[in-house]
């Protein structure tokens, strides 16, 4: 059942060292700050971070890697005009970089929350990214093989959830949050308010409740600060 | 049969013009995506009435112009991080569903910057393959591979004048064979099985381009 | 671009001999009567029909493959207490069947929709519904090789559509209708009633319109009969 | 360490009493898919304030009891088809991401029906293999395969009195190795690594059962 919480700190507790974190936006739209921050304090260490970005600016996820957590950045588009944090520990040789098409992200955590054992994508074919990966040719087309990536914790950002744990999302914020709630074994959501169970109408729910596990309510969570 | 379009009586194109051609092209109705950068201003020259859709492959169909003062919303973004704003018949749906539709093969149009594209239409576009440059990949793979159509827009040479249309990358590639159409500010070129055919030229002739090209190139109509 | 007819014949003209037809549908619900009959009429044969049932009593899809227009069944659960049509035809050896895993059903449709060439899926492993299949064992699990189901033409039912041919369902009519609206070259759906654009709340919409290429409007085709 | 219940006093379970059993085995909160026929029945013993939430795979989480009178909407079925109720905090989805739901192993418990159950967990609930009878799996292997639990509600002779908890199943299989309990009118077996264990008897003793059956069968905590 889900948990919903007012404190980042009980949000994000227990999270372990070596964990894979998979964390949602795409730029600042959808990106669950609060609970980064509140991991950066809770203090997970040698963390592999699944996200498009690997960090704007000092904030957020760029804070996380400037703090020394993070061992490897799994995302399709690290380099950025202000990702100078990431930038600095690449070129310094303090953290790993698996660079994966923006899709084949997405799908490699769809599989995870699928139960898909591997896929064949025919993107990246007869490019660098598939140097190395299994190949096939089906019905006169090429693609390469890829596995899913399961997180251990999900951390994401919605608009409102209710008690029983259903999200929605509002517009393009909606991007990577779903498919991560899915592929994760912990999935912490922060959501601008909660509302009481049956609110939402079960027509328009994007993440239904057995995907999340617990809620961070930041309207509560902002009047208690 | 049509042939080539010489226009000899003028420079290259411009930006603009670059865009509006790209944009005379995309055919009325059809679901589009541009890439970040250059190829988001064919959008401003899409005809009123065009019924072009326009995705973003942070998951949404239907996307309006960029947003601007009050219309500002962090939540509606494009793929280049831009505000923008929604047009009426807009969708939203999650980047797995987003890109499904992209690898699918629904998007009839994507338009792509390049570094360079082969003869074959090979595209190279997402890294300079500098040994010190971060690698970074975005959508670039996913677009050019799932399109019906992959248009790239570029200007045909570097500043130092090496050509960009080249008989094989030396960039890391994009993807394999999928680029339909160049647009540069020469010419317009058409890849297919019998190779690059010339559509129109800007400020050249079809004779002028081939000798500053490595690729072979013909007029429209002729046989390989 | 999406066109909306009023008269079913309209809707289903131009259907081939040897089609490929996924039609939705769950039982009854979200079940495109109105364009199954339209098909019969229109007469199209030697059909390959993909359906999760082989049709109930004797209307519907019951009543195409008791006009001998169905070459093949592909569908997950065939026998019913009311399939005496499809029996008939079964025992008869007047018709061939595929039978598949309800889930493997809706994800080979999703795969075909999505680009995926084929993916490990670990339903049916050691059941004769995986005899023949390729296996592999992939992080200590097994999993079978299925590929895509591709239709020349999608039948589905939705609750309503505008104009552009964006679509929402209703309840647990939704069922296959979304994934078998990406996985045909020709999407055809039947909805109650067709709203002008802009009045479906983007957030809202389940199937967008780039794939729906016709539609049905049941309202003004009722009330024109 | 618990002990196995020998209910001597007694007949065997009725299929309520069954129901109730399996109904008080579901941990609070869980996520859960009652198969159609016996296992549907389940529901109506789940406790109030369980916080139990039934999943149909037609694309349904929060599921409410069967649809009575003017409840009934054609729109809102379950798996056996029978129409129902949706609950506060009920969502929809469609077929594809329903059984994702359910292959990805977010499902905590199923409840299914069956033929036969082996030793191993090795499930036939799909398919009699009679050379006329018209094959039909619905949803049965994906459940199987998918939920974390799978449990199996059936009687544990045929009328003709043969076992159907086997050392290995002679019908069609559905999945191996995937059921961990086995609810029988007379009798509740856990099935775990070190083989079946007799959690409770009805209307029989751990002796008798083992006489009956050619699976072996120990009490609970008693080492294999």
């Amino acid at each position: 059942m889900t948990a919903v919480f007012t404190d980042p700190e009980e949000a994000v507790a227990g999270i372990a060292d070596g964990s894979t974190v998979l964390i949602g936006g795409f730029g600042m739209a959808g990106m669950p700050v609060q609970l980064i921050d509140a991991l950066i304090r809770q203090g997970a260490t040698d963390l592999t971070v699944v996200s498009n970005n690997a960090g704007n600016g000092d904030t957020g996820l760029a804070a996380l890697l400037a703090a020394g957590r993070v061992r490897k950045m799994i995302c399709s588009f690290p380099r950025q005009s202000d990702s100078w944090v990431f930038d600095g520990l690449y070129r310094a040789g303090k953290i790993e970089l698996e660079v994966v098409p923006q899709g084949t992200l997405a799908e490699r955590m769809r599989a995870a929350g699928a139960g898909i054992g591997a896929f064949y994508c025919p993107t990246a074919v007869g490019t660098p990214l598939a140097e190395g990966k299994e190949t096939r040719t089906i019905d006169g087309r090429d693609y390469v093989l890829e596995y899913p990536i399961k997180g251990d914790v999900a951390l994401i950002g919605a608009h409102v959830g209710d008690r029983m744990g259903n999200l929605v999302y509002r517009k393009t914020a909606r991007n990577f949050g779903p498919v991560m709630a899915t592929a994760a074994a912990l999935t912490i959501a922060q959501v601008h308010h909660v509302v009481e169970t049956g609110e939402l109408d079960p027509e328009t729910v994007v993440t239904p409740c057995i995907y999340v596990d617990r809620i961070l309510d930041l309207s509560a969570a902002e009047g208690s600060l | 049969m049509s042939s080539t379009v010489e226009h000899l009586d003028r420079g290259p194109l411009g930006r603009d013009e670059l865009a509006a051609l790209v944009a005379r092209d995309i055919p009325p109705g059809s679901f589009v995506n541009l890439g970040i950068g250059q190829p988001t201003t064919v959008a401003d020259h899409l005809p009123a009435g065009s019924g072009v859709v326009l995705h973003t492959e942070n998951g949404m169909l239907g996307m309006g112009p960029a947003a601007h003062g009050d219309e500002i919303d962090p939540d509606l973004i494009n793929a280049g991080k831009i505000p923008v704003t929604e047009l009426p018949g807009a969708s939203y749906f999650h980047h797995a569903d987003s890109f499904a539709m992209m690898r699918g093969g629904h998007l009839d149009v994507c338009v792509l910057g390049a570094f360079q594209v082969s003869e074959r239409g090979d595209l190279a576009n997402w890294h300079t393959g500098a040994p010190d440059a971060i690698p970074a990949v975005g959508g670039a793979m996913d677009l050019a591979t799932g399109a019906k159509q992959v248009f790239v827009m570029m200007t045909l040479f570097t500043k130092d004048g090496t050509p960009k249309l080249v008989p094989e990358c030396t960039y890391p590639l994009t993807g394999l064979a999928c680029v339909s159409r160049v647009y540069t500010d020469l010419a317009v070129f058409h890849i297919g099985p019998g190779g690059v055919t010339v559509a129109e030229t800007y400020g050249t002739s079809v004779a002028g381009l081939a000798s500053r090209l490595e690729v072979a190139v013909r007029p429209l109509g002729q046989q390989p």
